[in-house]
């Protein structure tokens, strides 16, 4: 099932019209108004290498791909910032299966690294291509703005044969359409009511494992969540369990791997963990949403 | 400009020709052409001959003093019955929208009303001011720019006496939006 | 409006488009005039080469579907001292890029144009549909997203006769690339 591998088309000359501006010594600036987004940069990076697209020398491309995103620090937009993650993370997959000694390529991982690879360049490829008819319909449209079409009223002797205008509609529809025009277009949304998910607090859950713990001994994982509201308080009350686990306040054993997973109150100085000041938990907070959404993407 | 830049006279009197609203002298050609104006005349002239010599369907004439295109006399006809059938009756979705604007916020300038609806409606706005339904009404104080309102043949087309009759714009406009319009 | 009245269809032609502020379609050409269509826009044709030919300041073109008098494009400066707000604001590389996928990939969601761009374009789109080049057409049925396409006037701006007529995407790419799946 591995993809096609891509051709090696003779793209270099496109490229370089699409490289960035260098500085005068020849160092490489970057800034955001260069490149707008990942697919830009690496296209950047591999025209001022001079490299084929097809015709990986990844190293240095990788390089200092992560070396552009470390210099961006924290300025990042969330969304621009995790499209440079996934590319950065397919060209360290890359870069790895460069290590691989050449020949047979039998296993899967390898597979899926070529997999990637082309796929990463397919993409590469066909942003490439966007980009540069994107020039040619601005080439178009300069020229075309060097054109002045007729735009010029009627000889009156033929306006005033014009019959009587029809609007069609009345004095209600017309402020309607007035309230359409003059209402500012906002940019559409998208709603995201329908992937809400109610928070859970891990320290709210800590505190009732502890409670059951502390009566029971000893139970299964499985029936420590049995009666979760959800994927988002499941992955809450198992947070809490290894926060309790690194203060001591739990055990765990599990006799097979995917096997049961038993949990066991160590009565060891049980005063400590219900502590409601404790700075680790309030270090957890932060996770709930992060732990929540993350638990929606896997439903 | 210059000059190697420069169309030959005869193709550069054509185009402004072509563009101008209104009709236009000969000495402000020869000014804009930056060319002596018994040269620019003796051009316009042969154009006009040769339009006749080719039966062109339109025809350069001079009159009151300006130079413009006019349809020829023997291609009248067809014009009228082009203008008679019925095509150009029924306003644009661009037209209406943009005559909403002018009614809704006159006087305006046509650069205020391309803003509003966000594309360039020069155009759009001439057509109106020919079939009548918006006129021009002086000029800003600051910009120079024409402004415009809507005219008495609007209200009749759309069954109202005076502009006080036109409906309420708040029902349809989302709260605090005419605010923020005008803060454009 | 007896035969004998008739001026010569190109003459005819050339005084209709004079008088219209907007493309006019073939088909309407040939339905005014009685004559087939063929004829009709073999006529234009004609005439749009003798006028080149002829090196004429205004040149006939069809674009966006219908056909119309535009200045030569060698006259641009001359005309430009005329034409006051001739001056189209250019857009940025994003605005062109996201044009473009829209262009080739209509009807087409943001999140596609995003995945292809490999940012997102919200902003972008929402620029290009205030300036009228790409517009809303309904939703995706599996999704519910919006789908966008490109306006005539996006025809306009490129002078394009229709979609056809947009350069080909395809010496840009390899084989088989078009169709890598954009999803993620």
């Amino acid at each position: 099932m591995a993809r096609k591998r891509l051709k090696s088309a003779n793209v270099r000359d496109v490229i370089e019209q699409s490289a960035p501006k260098t500085s005068g010594s020849g160092g490489f600036e970057v800034h955001l108004e260069v490149f707008e987004g990942p697919f830009d940069l690496l296209l950047g990076l591999i025209a001022k290498h001079k490299l084929d697209i097809t015709e990986v020398a990844l190293h240095k491309v990788t390089d200092e791909f992560i070396a552009y995103i470390q210099s961006y620090g924290p300025e990042w937009d969330l969304d621009q910032a995790s499209h440079f993650l996934v590319v950065a993370a397919t060209l360290l997959d890359l870069k790895a299966a460069r290590l691989l000694p050449s020949g047979e390529v039998e296993d899967e991982e390898d597979l899926a690294l070529l997999e990637a690879r082309d796929l990463l360049f397919a993409r590469l490829l066909q942003y490439r291509a966007y980009k540069e008819v994107a020039g040619l319909l601005a080439a178009r449209m300069a020229e075309q703005a060097r054109r002045y079409p007729r735009i010029v009223p009627m000889e009156p002797r033929f306006a005033e044969l014009l019959p009587e205008v029809i609007l069609g509609l009345g004095a209600t529809e017309f402020a309607r359409l007035a309230g359409r025009v003059l209402t500012p277009k906002q940019p559409p949304i998208v709603p995201i009511e329908h992937i809400y998910t109610p928070r859970a607090s891990v320290r709210e859950q800590a505190t009732l494992l502890v409670g059951r713990l502390r009566r029971i001994g000893r139970a299964t994982f499985r029936s420590l969540t049995s009666d979760c509201a959800g994927m988002y308080e499941i992955v809450a009350r198992f947070l809490a369990l290894l926060e309790l686990y690194r203060e001591g306040a739990v055990s765990f054993e599990q006799i097979q791997p995917l096997g049961e997973l038993y949990v066991s109150w160590s009565d060891t100085d049980e005063a400590e963990v219900a502590d409601d000041d404790h700075e680790d938990y309030e270090d957890y907070e932060d996770y709930d949403d992060y732990e929540a959404e993350e638990a929606t993407a896997d439903e | 400009m210059s000059d190697d830049e420069l169309p030959p006279l005869r193709a550069a009197i054509e185009a402004i020709l072509l563009v101008v609203d209104e009709p236009i002298a000969e000495v402000t050609l020869a000014q804009v052409l930056e060319r002596p104006r018994e040269e620019v005349g003796a051009a316009l002239r042969e154009l006009s001959a040769e339009y006749t010599e080719q039966g062109r369907g339109f025809d350069l004439r001079e009159v009151a003093g300006g130079w413009r295109f006019y349809t020829r006399d023997n291609c009248a006809a067809v014009v009228e019955r082009f203008v008679l059938d019925g095509q150009q009756t029924r306003l644009t979705q661009a037209a209406l929208e943009t005559m909403a604007v002018v009614a809704y916020r006159q006087p305006v300038t046509r650069a205020r009303v391309s803003a509003v609806r966000g594309v360039n409606c020069d155009g759009v706005m001439r057509t109106l001011v020919l079939r009548g339904l918006v006129e021009e009404m002086g000029t800003e104080q600051e910009t120079g720019a024409t402004l415009y309102r809507t005219t008495s043949y609007f209200l009749e087309r759309l069954g109202l006496r005076d502009l006080d009759e036109l409906p309420e714009l708040a029902p349809f406009l989302p709260d605090d939006v005419e605010n923020i319009e005008d803060g454009r």
